[in-house]
């Protein structure tokens, strides 16, 4: 049990390409701050990254002013990830990449951020906001990595 | 807006004695490297370039837009007849290249010794 | 001139010790987008640490429930952080620590989290809220080491 | 709260022949640091630890709070005629310390080595 379970940290961060690695950071922290592993923090890392662009593009459509807010929950034993934007959000499930489709030009070559997210946090769950006050959002959720404590 | 990237370029010779093109990148690599990795493979003679060895050592950062522009290489490679090789990636970035199936279409060797001696 | 300016990152942790190291990453992360040198950077995360800790402690009387509140601007060549809680502030300047007194006992071995703060960023300058709605803040200001570039 | 820290106790001998009790520390460094800092030092029997090295190099954070308990313990060795060195520090840790005048009554050295040569 984590001495920090219930704790909770927003930051939020202006739609502009880059500003992912600063959550990056912040979530980072966090899971150290928890005792994750540090190859779980990199899974985080890459999930976190990948979410903060689609709420910036998908969901602020680049707009600079709206900022992306990310909320991260300690739990017990995981990190809880919201990751939100105003956009009017996801409901078809994360495209698996062909690559060989890809290959062959039948499928586009990027379309593969929330494949990443999916396959490498632990739950990951999109949900759509009415878009004037509730805002669209993905939630992840990633578990200390036992074997490595 | 991400920082531009650094590339460098440099002829190897693989075990087998084969020529080698590596290319080494640095920075960031993300939608706004498509100079960078598409610019600079395309700039290449595709007869006197037949084997290319990308080296991500010098990366720090890697998102799935830098991934797709990777994969556009790799497409446009396997049309005029070249081998990609990909090198320098950390464990994580290993994993999630394989995730994707880029290893279907590319080795992936842990650095540029690596990459030499298994060409 | 970074292309990033203008742009703006809040943070907010609970009143928790440990919490600090969350907003050193997040500071840290933004201060590596800006192109900051790495000495910088370690100067920028003891300053930031060290006002998170007094906003905890000092201004929210280590009330977890309380955020504090931090908030990155990013200007041409610095970046200015202001860390925010809900106490009355402070007007008396930083006290400089004294080593001889503190090793005589006259002076508590405490007491160098300010000087620390000012020695280490450009500007340092703290401003009492009226409490309810206005917080109290220290600002801290912290430009690009332009040798080092 | 922070994670306690883990110490290590260590029996070494300097370039001169005097004996010295290195403590080694990891983790951060704060205020929840007073059992490592003060009480390992305060463990030790005066008499047979003349000459003591705190070694930080496994230490990923230090504040203010934890420099406080430094001092302390600089303090009550300075009572009891022992003597502190410190290594291990980085380039920023070492800054922080000349700036708030520990130099003045401890030695900073950047490893054990350096420690050993120098005592
Ligand atoms: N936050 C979001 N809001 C709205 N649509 C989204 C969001 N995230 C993803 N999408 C949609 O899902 C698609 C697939 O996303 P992804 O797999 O990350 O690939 P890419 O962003 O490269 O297209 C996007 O093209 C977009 O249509
Ligand atoms: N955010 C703040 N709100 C109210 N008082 C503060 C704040 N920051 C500092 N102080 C006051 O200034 C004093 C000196 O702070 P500092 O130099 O950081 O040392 P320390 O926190 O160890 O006492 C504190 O003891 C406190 O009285």
């Amino acid at each position: 049990m984590n001495v920090h379970s219930g704790s909770k940290v927003e930051v939020q961060l202006p739609s502009r390409l880059g500003f992912e690695k600063v959550a990056m950071s912040t979530a980072a922290g966090m899971a150290k701050l928890m005792g994750f592993s540090a190859d779980r923090i990199e899974d985080l890392k890459t999930a976190v990254a990948e979410a903060c662009i689609n709420a910036m593009e998908h969901g602020n459509q680049m707009n600079a002013s709206i900022p992306v807010s990310v909320v991260l929950s300690m739990k017990a034993d995981e990190l809880e990830v919201k990751v939100m934007d105003n956009g009017s959000g996801m409901d078809t499930p994360a495209p698996t990449p062909d690559i060989d489709r890809k290959m062959s030009g039948e499928e586009e070559a990027r379309g593969m951020g929330m494949f990443l997210i999916q396959a490498l946090v632990d739950e990951a769950e999109w949900v759509s906001g009415t878009g004037t006050d509730e805002q669209s959002f993905v939630r992840l959720v990633i578990r200390m990595n036992k074997e490595s404590e | 807006m991400q920082t531009p990237n650094k590339v460098s370029q440099l002829q190897l010779t693989g075990a087998s004695g084969q020529q080698i093109t590596c290319i080494r990148f640095d920075g960031d690599i993300s939608s706004a490297s498509k100079d960078a990795i598409v610019g600079t493979y395309q700039a290449l003679d595709k007869d006197s370039n037949k084997h290319i060895l990308l080296d991500f050592k010098g990366v720090e950062y890697l998102n799935s837009s830098g991934i797709a522009l990777v994969i556009q290489v790799l497409m446009e490679a396997s049309k005029s007849g070249q081998t990609i090789a990909i090198c320098g990636l950390t464990p994580h970035f290993t994993k999630v290249f394989t995730m994707v199936g880029i290893t279907k279409y590319a080795a992936l060797y842990p650095d540029e010794a690596a990459s030499l001696s298994a060409l």
